[in-house]
């Protein structure tokens, strides 16, 4: 199984996003870093292996893990039936949560404001599913490829709201960007899960033990100080 | 978090340049050696092999690129070929460019005229002997301009490679416009690196051609 | 790893998959005509416009040539509101199809006006048409039948290329395609029906332009 | 003594005039410097080597060449090489070419009322009725709907000169019309323009077929390196050439 | 009468012998059933009007068509339409096109030297002392190093001669071999054959060429809508035609 062979290689594949400050972007190096990467590092070194990191974008990391390319996905992966039908997840590892933003001036405060106005999202993220099942047809939702697109979209003023986690929205306003994502309502609290192949029961054992050990030593509240700017809470 | 100069993006982009010509060359090597293989069955005197090498043009040419690496790079796998990104852009962007370098240089051959075959024919030599001696040879010379010219068509499909997460040079213009917000200078500069490529071999193409009008 | 195929959740995606190849065949019906269009005109300028003209025409063909799709896609939809310039994705799709599309017509209709013999337009000359008159009438007609199959397999690759606009979020086929595996992750029947939707798309296309040639240029086809 | 004054009678004013028409191309002249006039009526046979500029001096009449010097002056209205009026030109001097330069994508019946009907701005009727009776008259009222592929060389010249005819113009320039032609095709053209001949159009012939010119044509005209050096009736210029030129020319000719 | 009969003494076994000969494109029967034969060193032209179907005879000859039905021997062997061994009959046919058929990439010598090389596997010293020879009986020994562009078409044409005649074969199939050369170039190419005629060559030519073929060929063979319907001494069919076919053809010949 994928723990064998992970022990057995020393190599530990593992997608992680390159387009979701502060989980995963990249510096001026182009190499991946936030939240997920010094995640799957932390994982990396527990299980003894060299961590391959792979950028994925939302709409193809479960591909990814599904065809094997990856053991683990650290992307800031939210839970949900749908997605258990396929995967597996460990336990929570970040806290996230799911907004709909727009610029101050927007008037926007809940699901029903969005009639007549243009949304993006990015496709297959969580927040694309939860926001369909809660907006009417007269809202245009646009979806995009990966967050980039998403992100792009927004500052370009090609949408005027977007479906988006709170963290990604505070990162682009540290950037301070032409336009500024302020938070208009909540759509969803969906803390982040590593995904895991089906059938990879002592993976998913070693996996989840690692997490408690983390959570319990603060390893893992100091990469969400780090990335956050907050501890880990107690809830997770 | 980050600040990145004009250097940075710049100097970030040519690196990944790197990557948008090594694809571009394995895509021409491997794309050309496996379109002289369809070329050989598409012209071969062998009515099923005929038609199986035009299904596969027509396919690959009938589709496009980005279906053919997204079928690769994500459902390949699920019947147990494993395939990463270099594989999945190498296989796909190979199978494009051999179907239609196959198909260009069959316009080439069939512009031989075919008193080259008769003639060589009567000589008794066999089909392998005209092709390599007599047909190709010349079918070369005027292949070499329309092949130039396509081998912008394959720097160009390279970009589409970004979509399945490769860093080239479409995908780096992606992600630091993403860390800088300056979409246009990234994507002018991003076309501006394609065109610093592909623009000297559209001219060689031409000149190319020109000089084989002359010499005719 | 036994991979079971399954194509029955496919069904419940029907709707979104006609959206997308309706969106894809508008996007190349609209495409083709105005880029076959601006490579008329193109065409026309560059065989006969002054200097100048010639010139920005030539850039514009060699600039649009040489880069990809993709990158000029981006650039209009994500670089060009920087100057103030906000296009809704589908109209930067068309736009960009279109300008794509029109700089390899320019290219291949001028092909055709170069192929006229210089003798027909001497003759239309001396019956006193004027210069835009021999071009309407005389030059364009059997330049086009002429070029009509390479512009066909160009309007073809524009169809074909048309599947990245989902980067942009234009719901056309390749998006559907993107969205359906999303939900169902089931890549390989999704990209599998996609692909073969393309193929017949495709040779619709050449056997619908290859009737419509015969019909606009039969005379031309015969020289 | 100026080709003006000799074949006809001094009241008559010329259709065409030429003065002094000069033209190079590059640094190589080409023209230097004929005159030349062309009675209403008459038919005029060019002769001359290969090169010598009979293409070039027909083709500055109709401005399908731009003269460096001179004047060219067709039905009394004069016009100067910086500012020709191409197009009121061109109305009164029709042209039928060696290549017969039909449109292959227009019937014949098309290629004959193109220019009326976007030149003229002739309505349909008049249009199909003018290009029917010029297409009878060449002897092709039955090919009206046939594509100039679907035509012998010898019916495609024929069409062309029906398409310069339909034009109504004051004179008919033909530029080797039969060269192109099979030699049994010949014939069918050439009995064209006699007839138009005979019927009074002003002619202006290039033309290989001297046994033609010696019999339908008024006049004839030696043109060599450039300049006309001898004309007149077409049986003393064979009979009693004047120059060494048109002696070894003759000879030549007849050799064949 | 046949014609293996008829020129030749009983006992000689001919070397080209074809019986039956029948050839379809499509559902047009080109060659309806052709009988000849062609004696070791004999000279045989082949007459007729176009599409009379000879081209497609000689063609047969060497495999170039496939045929419908009878059968072919050269050299005394049998080859039966079905299944043909191509490459031994055409080391023993060789055959010299219209079009020349040079190959443009390869100078005169390489031309003459390719087949030599790859077919007979001839070492390199063999082959080039081949070509040499080859190449000096068509009088272009000195032009073993230019490429068929820089010829002219009568040096073009003698090369294709000497790359056939290099592979030595028992006949040589000629098919128009001079119509498409300008009439001053034609003359080096018939006075090539002529010598080969008297070195003792069987020689298979198809000709426009009359007074060529009266003069230097041991038989004519006059072919009409797919029949070989006349043949014999040239003198004798030229003179006395025994068909009103071959009448009219000889009669349109001579009047040229
Ligand atoms: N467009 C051109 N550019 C340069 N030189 C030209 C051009 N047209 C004609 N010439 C030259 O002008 C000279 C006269 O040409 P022209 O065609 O008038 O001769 P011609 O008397 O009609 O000969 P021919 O009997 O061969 O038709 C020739 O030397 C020719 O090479
Ligand atoms: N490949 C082909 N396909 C169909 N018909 C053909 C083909 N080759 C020859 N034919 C026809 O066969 C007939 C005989 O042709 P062939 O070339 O043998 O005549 P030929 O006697 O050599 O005439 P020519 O003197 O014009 O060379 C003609 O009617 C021709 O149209
Ligand atoms: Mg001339
Ligand atoms: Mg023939």
């Amino acid at each position: 199984d994928a723990l064998d062979r992970i022990t057995k290689e020393k190599v530990l594949r593992v997608a992680v996003p390159q387009d979701f400050p502060p989980f995963g972007s990249v510096g001026p190096d182009l190499k991946p870093l936030g939240y997920d990467i010094d995640t799957a590092n932390l994982i990396g070194k527990e299980l003894g292996a060299k961590v391959e990191l792979v950028p994925v974008s939302s709409s193809n990391r479960i591909p990814y893990l599904t065809t094997g390319k990856v053991d683990l996905v650290i992307s800031s992966l939210g839970k949900n039936a749908e997605r258990e039908k396929v995967i597996d997840f460990s336990a929570a590892y970040a806290p996230f949560f799911n907004g709909v933003f727009g610029p101050e001036a927007s008037t926007v405060e809940k699901a029903e404001d969005l009639n007549g106005k243009t949304v993006g999202v990015t496709r297959g993220s969580v927040e694309d599913i939860e926001l369909s099942k809660i907006v009417s047809d007269k809202v245009t939702v646009r979806r995009y490829e990966d967050n980039n697109g998403t992100i792009s979209a927004f500052l370009s003023g090609q949408v005027e709201l977007v479906a988006t986690g709170n963290v990604v929205a505070a990162a682009i306003i540290e950037r301070n960007p032409p336009r500024l994502p302020i938070l208009k309502f909540l759509i969803k609290n969906s803390p982040c899960f590593i995904g895991l192949n089906k059938d990879e029961g002592p993976l998913l054992e070693k996996v989840n033990a690692i997490l408690a050990k983390a959570k319990a030593d603060g390893s893992l509240s100091a990469i969400s100080k780090k990335w956050l700017g907050t501890p880990l809470s107690k809830d997770l | 978090m980050y600040n990145f100069t004009l250097w940075d993006i710049l100097s970030n982009l040519l690196l990944a340049a790197r990557w948008t010509v090594l694809l571009s060359a394995i895509a021409f090597v491997c794309g050309g050696i496996a379109g002289v293989l369809v070329l050989l069955a598409r012209v071969a005197p062998l009515r099923p092999l005929q038609t199986a090498m035009k299904l596969y043009i027509e396919l690959f040419q009938g589709t496009p690129l980005l279906m053919q690496l997204f079928i690769v790079f994500f459902a390949l796998p699920l019947t147990g070929i494993e395939t990463s990104p270099w594989t999945a852009a190498a296989v796909a962007l190979t199978l494009f460019t051999s179907a239609y370098l196959a198909e260009i240089w069959r316009g080439c051959v069939e512009a031989v005229p075919r008193g080259q075959w008769e003639a060589s024919a009567s000589l008794a030599m066999s089909y392998g002997e005209q092709m390599r001696y007599v047909v190709l040879p010349q079918a070369l010379r005027i292949a070499v301009p329309p092949t130039v010219g396509f081998s912008v068509q394959v720097v160009k499909g390279t970009a589409v490679t970004s979509i399945i997460g490769f860093v080239e040079v479409t995908k780096a213009g992606t992600m630091i416009t993403n860390a800088t917000f300056q979409p246009f200078l990234v994507y002018g500069l991003v076309g501006l690196i394609y065109f610093a490529l592909c623009y000297p071999l559209s001219l060689s193409a031409k000149a190319l051609e020109r000089k084989l009008n002359v010499a005719r | 790893m036994a991979y079971r195929f399954d194509f029955s959740s496919l069904a419940d995606y029907t709707p979104v998959l006609v959206q997308g190849v309706a969106t894809t065949v508008g996007l190349t019906l609209i495409g083709g005509v105005l880029g076959v269009g601006i490579g008329i005109a193109g065409a026309a300028a560059r065989s006969s416009g002054n200097a100048p003209v010639r010139f920005a025409v030539g850039s514009y063909v060699e600039l649009i040539r040489n880069t990809p799709f993709l990158v000029q896609l981006f650039f209009i939809f994500f670089g060009l509101p920087s100057l103030g310039v906000r296009l809704p994705e589908w109209q930067a799709a068309v736009l960009a199809m279109v300008i794509n599309l029109g700089a390899y017509a320019t290219e291949i209709i001028r092909a055709g006006i170069d192929a006229t013999p210089k003798g027909q337009i001497e003759a239309g000359a001396s019956l006193g048409m004027t210069g835009p008159q021999i071009f309407r009438y005389i030059i364009l007609g059997p330049a086009m039948g002429k070029i009509w199959p390479a512009l066909t397999s160009q309007i073809i690759i524009v169809m074909l290329g048309s599947s990245v606009c989902s980067q942009i979020a234009v719901e056309e086929l390749s998006f559907a395609a993107n969205f359906i595996q999303s939900r169902n992750f089931r890549p390989f029947e999704v990209y599998f029906l996609a692909t073969a939707l393309y193929l017949a798309l495709a040779i619709a296309l050449r056997w619908l332009l290859a009737r419509l040639g015969d019909r606009m240029f039969r005379g031309g086809a015969r020289v | 003594m100026s080709l003006a004054d000799q074949s006809v009678s001094p009241s008559a004013r010329p259709l065409v005039k030429l003065s002094n028409i000069r033209k190079s191309f590059g640094s190589v002249e080409v023209l230097k410097g004929v005159d030349m006039a062309v009675q209403e009526g008459q038919v005029v046979a060019m002769i001359g080597r290969s090169g010598s500029g009979k293409s070039t001096l027909l083709r500055s009449i109709n401005g399908l060449e731009r003269i460096d010097d001179g004047v060219i002056e067709v039905d009394g209205e004069c016009v100067d090489p910086s500012q020709i009026d191409l197009r009121a030109l061109r109305l009164k001097v029709g042209m039928v070419f060696q290549q017969f330069n039909l449109f292959p994508h227009l019937t014949a019946g098309e290629n004959v009322m193109l220019a009326l009907k976007v030149v003229k701005k002739q309505d349909k009727a008049a249009c199909r009725a003018a290009a029917e009776a010029a297409l009878s008259k060449v002897g092709l009222g039955h090919k009206f709907d046939a594509y100039p592929s679907q035509l012998s060389g010898g019916q495609q010249q024929r069409v062309a000169i029906a398409r310069s005819l339909a034009m109504a113009p004051k004179v008919l320039l033909c530029d080797e019309i039969t060269s192109a032609l099979d030699p049994e095709l010949v014939n069918e053209v050439l009995s064209v323009v006699r007839q138009l001949a005979e019927e009074g159009m002003t002619l202006l012939l290039v033309t290989h077929e001297m046994r033609f010119a010696r019999e339908v044509c008024d006049s004839l005209v030696f043109m060599h390196g450039g300049r006309i050096i001898e004309h007149g009736p077409p049986a003393e210029l064979f009979d009693r050439p004047q120059t060494p030129e048109l002696a070894q020319f003759v000879g030549m000719v007849e050799a064949r």
